[in-house]
């Protein structure tokens, strides 16, 4: 098995908002920790699902991949060279390597401009001579996406949800990028239409090689499309690992959490759910400790306060590809058992 | 409209029942029939979901029981009969002390819907107050306990909070609170978790169901998530275009659904656990807008179940009834059980 | 709310200095040598030199701005006037009161008949009385405030005789006959203004009648007067306040015109003479002090919407 | 409402918004007023050009402060000269005074809107604030002091209000570009790898053109107010030559005698102001898109 390539890697990167604005009262939300010291890595032709609730940082990763948000302090590596030390020729090849897919399809096309007239906007970008060049492209794009010709001179107010995302989509495709960032492409949409988006996810991956970063607060969609998934929390990335390591054998009690509150859709599934407690915006100040200290069952269990509230855990592996950030992730497994009630300990 | 038999589906102890009740919205001169010859009832303590994706008349149904429809809409036919009063020919002053006391309201969005330059414990008093409870430190007493109830720990420091300074699952539980101080005997609950996060979510509902479960509450659902509806309601009823296409107990729809609709909801169901499906069971096209619904059959278009049986005329000419079929009522012309196959809706849940 | 409050005063404070700044700067870039055109003809040029090296004009920009700056704060000292030679502070202090007043006034009636023909119209929407309110709120839009002062002098002073045409007296001399001095110029500018107001107020009274929470006060059967008065009104008219700071500026500029208008010594009155004989100091001067007071009104239409709406204040 | 029902608000408010272009188009009935009351005045003016009831500047000692009659319809001045010639020939100078004005303060405001609000950074902050400060003083007392400085003169009073408008034009399109920066599709388009200047053609001077055509009628109605106003104080165009300011000058001083000379002369502005601004409501209504949420922003994604 060869060693897979890597197309980013993340190290230590650290994205605060506010600083000099803030400073001058132009952001009043200054000195906000979005990311907290994330590294990870980007792999080849995979899909990687980027898990968390509101207020994770998870939007905050995805737009400095993409290169609309610098980070703080830490390293973007794009591909072996520097992303955030790129300057104009080479930073525009950059920004069309990575393009990324809004999770809202009603704002994200602009309202006065036709289908073509945006779709040839990426043509330009790409360098395609208007003419021959670019008919020859849309005539190959279109049925990737599931578009048709006909679509090409109307409005973004003519479509529905599910439509405009394959626009968003194949605007995307026009300067045949290498990586897609995906923010909740399907959480705004109805739920027979997101089938057929994930669907095209999953076609566009197959034929076009791309690797994708599905961002989602939806274990479900994380769960049908990922290969790798990791798990942010409060700014840091609390497990990393593959699908079945996360959906199946995840070892941070945050991630075990996450799980058991997410409905099943099976009207027979026992709904005690005993580890649920707080929200994911902290009331206070964190004073430091585990992100997840406060709100913790593990930590009542394994009865070991001080550490928890003292000592933030590192990112540590536990077996090839499984990494999670808690003291006590050896003993996740085990005291999940034994705080469920006899017979819900499933998975 | 379309001849529709009204299935009756209401018990002896039904709480509220609604018979053909139909909501249009008149915009010069197009008419948008956003609920089309609704009828269904809620039993004393039952709780009822009602299932259905964007623009299906879900939230018009639920905001025409208490009538607050704005214009253009308006009620144009039907009855709302709730505890043996039809509310919809009342007059606007009876109606608001029913409004808040015996139906009360439960929107997604709990921060909107809540006056901003107000404190807390102020927006739970004047609901008592004007709802003839009188005693100014005996309304306090009572949003205090509420609100400890609903899961504050400092309840009487809360009261002085402004909305703004809660959390969303704050907010969301101090509206839940609201709506259940004066115990009321049905909450219209108008997708009340959706904006939340799953951890959040999953408290949120739990909170509301055991309030309603130890008082006795029935519960209206409105909800696009059937995950939620599977392991929250005892019924369900699953719109599609201005209609209710099926209705029935939650196992039994979860279990064997028979409209193709239902079959393609469960099917887009991701499943949380086990490996993933390696393709979705998707319906084609487009969910349509409330002005441009097809004829016949609203689904027709899109029915796997129809192209099945090699598109029969009738899906397209004939609006079909809702009709009880064993414990389920469904609105198909082919409801057969053997046709369920052809729906392509043997990707189960759970497996 | 205190937080706040200095924060507010905080942001003000390098507001002031740039404006220190640009008013300092606006007489330098007078083209031409305004000391010649003091001294006019009759000026040579060892003349000329004598009163700049006075005047302390011959010195870096840079330092002339420190020493106006230093002069400011340490006497409060607003340098002389080109035509009178006299300092100019004692003549600013002087003229502030009549100006307050009529400032004061000028509100009174601006709030008045904007806030109640605003929320009139805004709470009887596409009634009769909404769009005769809009009505008179374009035409008074549309009416310079000399125009409707004039006719007002017009009608109450020169035909109806009941209010004098013009003149100030102090309100420490004569309340009575300052009250009445004041109250049709006080009228006019308030005419000038509420339009404005009244627009707003409008609006906004419109836009709360959309808000979710009123539809959910109804869904909670509160009482009609709850929801009028715990909702509407109160939710309208915390936005109003900030377009009455805003507008201050407005309510400033008219008084220039009405204190013309109605004789009346204040400020502005200053401000034109000044003009007219192109005392540049002078105008400077005033220019600064109308500006400082705009500033410290607007903080407090800032402060008063923060004290009424939580949400603004962190 | 579901969460896709509410993200389904925004493609129903702007098919209403198409709607009421395409069949409105610009011609609400305010707009057609509105636009009436200003070609009205805009035809007076250029009548004037060639004709006028009287020649303007004529005397007419027999004829001194004549009360408006059949001759005269709006009265005669101390020097028995006929006001409404006077206005007539007036009207050109204020209307392209107040013209001139809002253009170079339109042209001037936009680029610094632009480059404060597409640039952010230092440029935004330091150039923000200056133009906070500058809002500090009213535009009137502004173009009185810069009157003040270049001495009474139809050039002077047009830079002087120039100068006092023009903070507020950046300040709006500071504005707007700001809102439009942030949407999502300005982000996807610079993450095209588009350059700056596509961009801002393609995606940014678009929602900023029905803006400035309402900002610039608003400007309009406050520039005739003001030069009328400056000519009232004594410090716009001088006497003899005729413009509203002027004339209102004169008038002023006979008031008591007279009362039409004022009143007449400030009826023409009344007039000119009513009919921009009611223009300018019209055309609000039509283009500017923060009116339309405001009236639809409500309206929930099923209840067309």
């Amino acid at each position: 098995m060869t060693k897979p390539e890597v197309v980013f890697r993340l190290e230590s990167v650290t994205k605060e908002f506010g600083g000099f604005r803030g400073l001058l009262g132009l952001n009043r939300s200054a000195g906000v920790r979005a990311l907290d010291d994330v590294n990870l890595e980007l792999r080849r032709g995979e899909v990687l699902g980027l898990v968390g609730e509101s207020g994770s940082g998870k939007t905050t990763l995805g737009r400095i991949l993409v290169g609309s948000e610098r980070a703080t302090s830490g390293q973007v590596w794009f591909e072996g060279t520097h992303a955030e030390a790129l300057r104009g020729r080479a930073l525009r090849n950059f920004r069309k390597s990575v393009q990324m897919v809004f999770q809202n399809p009603f704002t994200s096309l602009n309202p006065r401009r036709t289908v073509r007239d945006v779709l040839h906007s990426g043509f330009a970008a790409r360098g395609l001579p208007p003419g021959a060049a670019r008919a020859a492209a849309m005539a190959e794009l279109l049925p990737k996406v599931g578009l048709s010709e006909a679509m090409l001179d109307r409005y973004p107010h003519e479509f529905s949800g599910g439509q405009r995302q394959r626009i968003v989509l194949a605007r995307a495709l026009t300067v045949e990028p290498s990586v897609l960032v995906a923010d909740e492409p399907v959480s705004a949409l109805d739920v027979s239409i997101q089938a057929q988006i994930l669907n095209l996810f999953l076609s566009l991956r197959r034929d076009l090689k791309l690797s994708i970063v599905m961002i989602t607060h939806d274990l479900r969609v994380a769960n049908f499309l990922s290969d790798r998934i990791a798990v942010l929390y409060r700014g840091r990335l609390v497990e990393i690992g593959t699908r079945e390591q996360i959906m199946e054998h995840s070892r941070h009690p945050y991630t075990r959490m996450l799980l058991s509150a997410a409905p099943t859709g099976d009207p027979d599934a026992p709904h005690h759910r005993p580890w649920l407690a707080g929200d994911a915006t902290p009331a206070g100040p964190m004073s430091g400790g585990c992100v997840f200290h406060d709100r913790c069952w593990l930590r009542k269990i394994v009865k070991d306060p001080d550490r928890c509230a003292t000592v933030q855990p590192p990112l540590t592996g536990l077996e090839e590809e499984h990494m999670a950030a808690c003291h006590f992730a050896e003993q996740t497994p085990a005291a999940a058992e034994v705080s469920l009630v006899p017979g819900e300990a499933s998975a | 409209m379309t001849g529709a038999t009204t299935t009756k589906r209401e018990t002896p102890e039904a709480l509220l029942t609604v018979r053909n009740l139909s909501v249009h919205f008149r915009t010069g001169d197009t008419t948008v029939r956003a609920v089309d010859d609704v009828s269904l009832s809620i039993g004393r303590g039952e709780i009822v979901g009602l299932v259905g994706e964007s623009g299906c008349g879900k939230s018009t149904l639920g905001m025409s029981l208490l009538r607050l429809i704005e214009a253009p809409g308006e009620i144009v036919g039907g009855e709302v009969i709730f505890d043996g009063r039809d509310l919809v020919p009342l007059p606007e002053k009876e109606l608001r002390r029913i409004r808040g006391r015996d139906i009360s309201l439960v929107v997604q969005n709990a921060l909107a819907v809540m006056n901003p330059v107000t404190r807390v414990g102020e927006q739970l008093t004047e609901v008592l107050r004007d709802h003839g409870q009188a005693g100014r430190a005996d309304r306090l007493v009572r949003a205090r306990d509420v609100l400890a109830s609903v899961g504050f720990p400092r309840p009487a420091h809360s009261l002085h909070s402004y909305p703004h300074q809660l959390s969303g699952g704050m907010q969301q539980r101090v509206s839940i609170a609201q709506s259940l101080l004066l115990g009321p005997r049905l909450i219209i609950a108008d997708e009340p978790t959706t904006a939340l996060d799953v951890t959040v979510q999953a408290q949120v509902l739990q909170l509301l169901t055991s309030a309603c479960r130890t008082q006795g509450t029935s519960v209206l659902l409105i909800t696009h998530d059937l995950g939620v509806v599977a392991e929250t309601c005892d019924r369900v009823m699953v719109m599609y275009a201005g209609r209710v296409v099926e209705s029935g107990p939650v196992r039994q729809i979860f279990t064997s659904p028979r409209h193709p609709y239902t079959v393609a909801l469960l099917a887009a169901l991701l499943p949380l656990r086990g490996a993933p499906p390696p393709v979705l069971q998707a319906l084609p096209g487009q969910t349509p807008q409330p002005n441009e619904w097809p004829s016949g059959c609203r689904f027709n278009p899109r029915c796997p179940r129809r192209a099945a049986l090699g598109d029969p005329a009738i899906c397209e000419a004939e609006e079909p009834a809702l009709r009880d079929v064993g414990a389920h009522a469904i609105a198909c012309h082919f409801p057969g059980e053997d046709a369920v196959g052809t729906g392509r809706g043997s990707v189960r849940v759970d497996d | 709310m205190l937080k706040y409050a200095l924060y507010r005063l905080c942001l003000a404070v390098p507001l002031l200095f740039l404006l220190s700044i640009l008013t300092f700067v606006y007489i330098q870039i007078i083209p031409g040598d305004p000391v010649a055109g003091m001294l006019g003809p009759g000026g040579t040029p060892a003349l000329v030199a004598q009163l700049r090296h006075e005047l302390g004009l011959d010195q870096s920009l840079p330092s002339q701005y420190w020493h106006w700056l230093s002069n400011l704060f340490a006497h409060g000292d607003l340098g002389i006037s080109f035509i009178t030679r006299q300092p100019i502070t004692p003549v600013l202090m002087d003229r502030i009161p009549a100006t307050l007043q009529l400032t004061v006034t000028g509100l009174i009636f601006t709030v008045a008949l904007g806030w109640l023909g605003g929320f009139l119209a805004g709470a009887f929407k596409d009634t009769w009385a909404d769009r005769m309110l809009s009505g008179i709120t374009l035409v008074g839009l549309s009416t310079p405030v000399f125009w409707i002062g004039t006719i007002l002098i017009l009608v109450f002073a020169v035909h109806l005789r009941w209010l004098p045409a013009g003149g100030y007296v102090p309100l420490a001399v004569d309340p009575v006959q300052s009250i009445k001095d004041s109250l049709m110029p006080g009228f006019a500018m308030g005419l000038g203004l509420a339009p404005y107001l009244a627009r707003m107020t409008r609006a906004a009274t419109v836009e709360v009648q959309h808000e979710p929470f009123l539809r959910h006060a109804r869904a909670k059967g509160l009482r009609g007067r709850t929801m009028l008065l715990r909702y509407a009104a109160r939710n309208a008219v915390p936005s109003t306040i900030v377009v009455i700071g805003l507008q201050l500026g407005a309510l400033i500029g008219g008084q220039v015109v009405v204190e013309q208008l109605f004789n009346w010594p204040g400020l502005s009155r200053l401000l034109i003479e000044g003009a007219v004989q192109r005392d540049y100091y002078m105008v400077q001067a005033v220019i600064l002090v109308i500006a400082v007071l705009y500033v410290v009104l607007n903080l407090a239409a800032e402060l008063a919407h923060a004290a009424l709406d939580p949400r603004i204040r962190l | 409402m579901t969460a896709p029902a509410a993200s389904a608000a925004t493609p129903v408010t702007a098919q209403r918004r198409r709607g009421t272009l395409r069949s409105r188009g610009l011609l609400n009935g305010r707009v057609v007023f509105g636009g009436t009351l200003l070609f009205i005045v805009v035809a007076v003016a250029v009548v004037g050009l060639v004709w006028t009831p009287y020649p303007a500047d004529a005397t007419n000692l027999q004829a001194r402060f004549a009360a408006p009659q059949w001759l005269h319809l709006i009265g005669t001045d101390e020097l028995g000269r006929d006001i409404l010639s006077r206005a007539m020939v007036g009207a050109q100078t204020s209307l392209i005074i107040s013209a001139c004005a809002v253009g170079i303060a339109a042209a001037i405001g936009t680029v610094i809107g632009f480059l404060t609000g597409y640039m952010r950074g230092v440029i935004d902050i330091v150039l923000s604030r200056v133009i906070d400060a500058m809002l500090a003083v009213p535009a009137l007392v502004v173009a009185l002091g810069i009157v003040a400085m270049l001495g009474a003169s139809a050039t002077s009073v047009t830079v002087a209000l120039a100068v006092a408008y023009t903070p507020q034009f950046s300040r709006v399109f500071r504005g707007v570009v700001v809102a439009a920066r942030d949407q999502t599709y300005v982000e996807a388009s610079r993450g095209l790898g588009l350059p700056a200047i596509v961009v801002v053609v393609k995606d940014l001077l678009p929602p900023v053109l029905p803006i400035m055509v309402v900002q610039v009628t608003t400007s309009l109605a406050w520039g005739i107010l003001d030069e009328a106003s400056l000519g009232f104080l004594g410090l716009g165009v001088q006497p003899p030559a005729p413009s509203w300011g002027s004339l209102l000058i004169e008038g002023r001083q006979y008031m008591y005698d007279a009362p039409w000379l004022p009143i007449g002369a400030g009826a023409f502005v009344v007039v000119a102001v009513l009919g921009v601004n009611i223009l300018g409501d019209g055309l609000r209504d039509v283009l500017d898109p923060r009116a339309w949420t405001r009236r639809h922003s409500y309206r929930k994604g099923g209840a067309k």
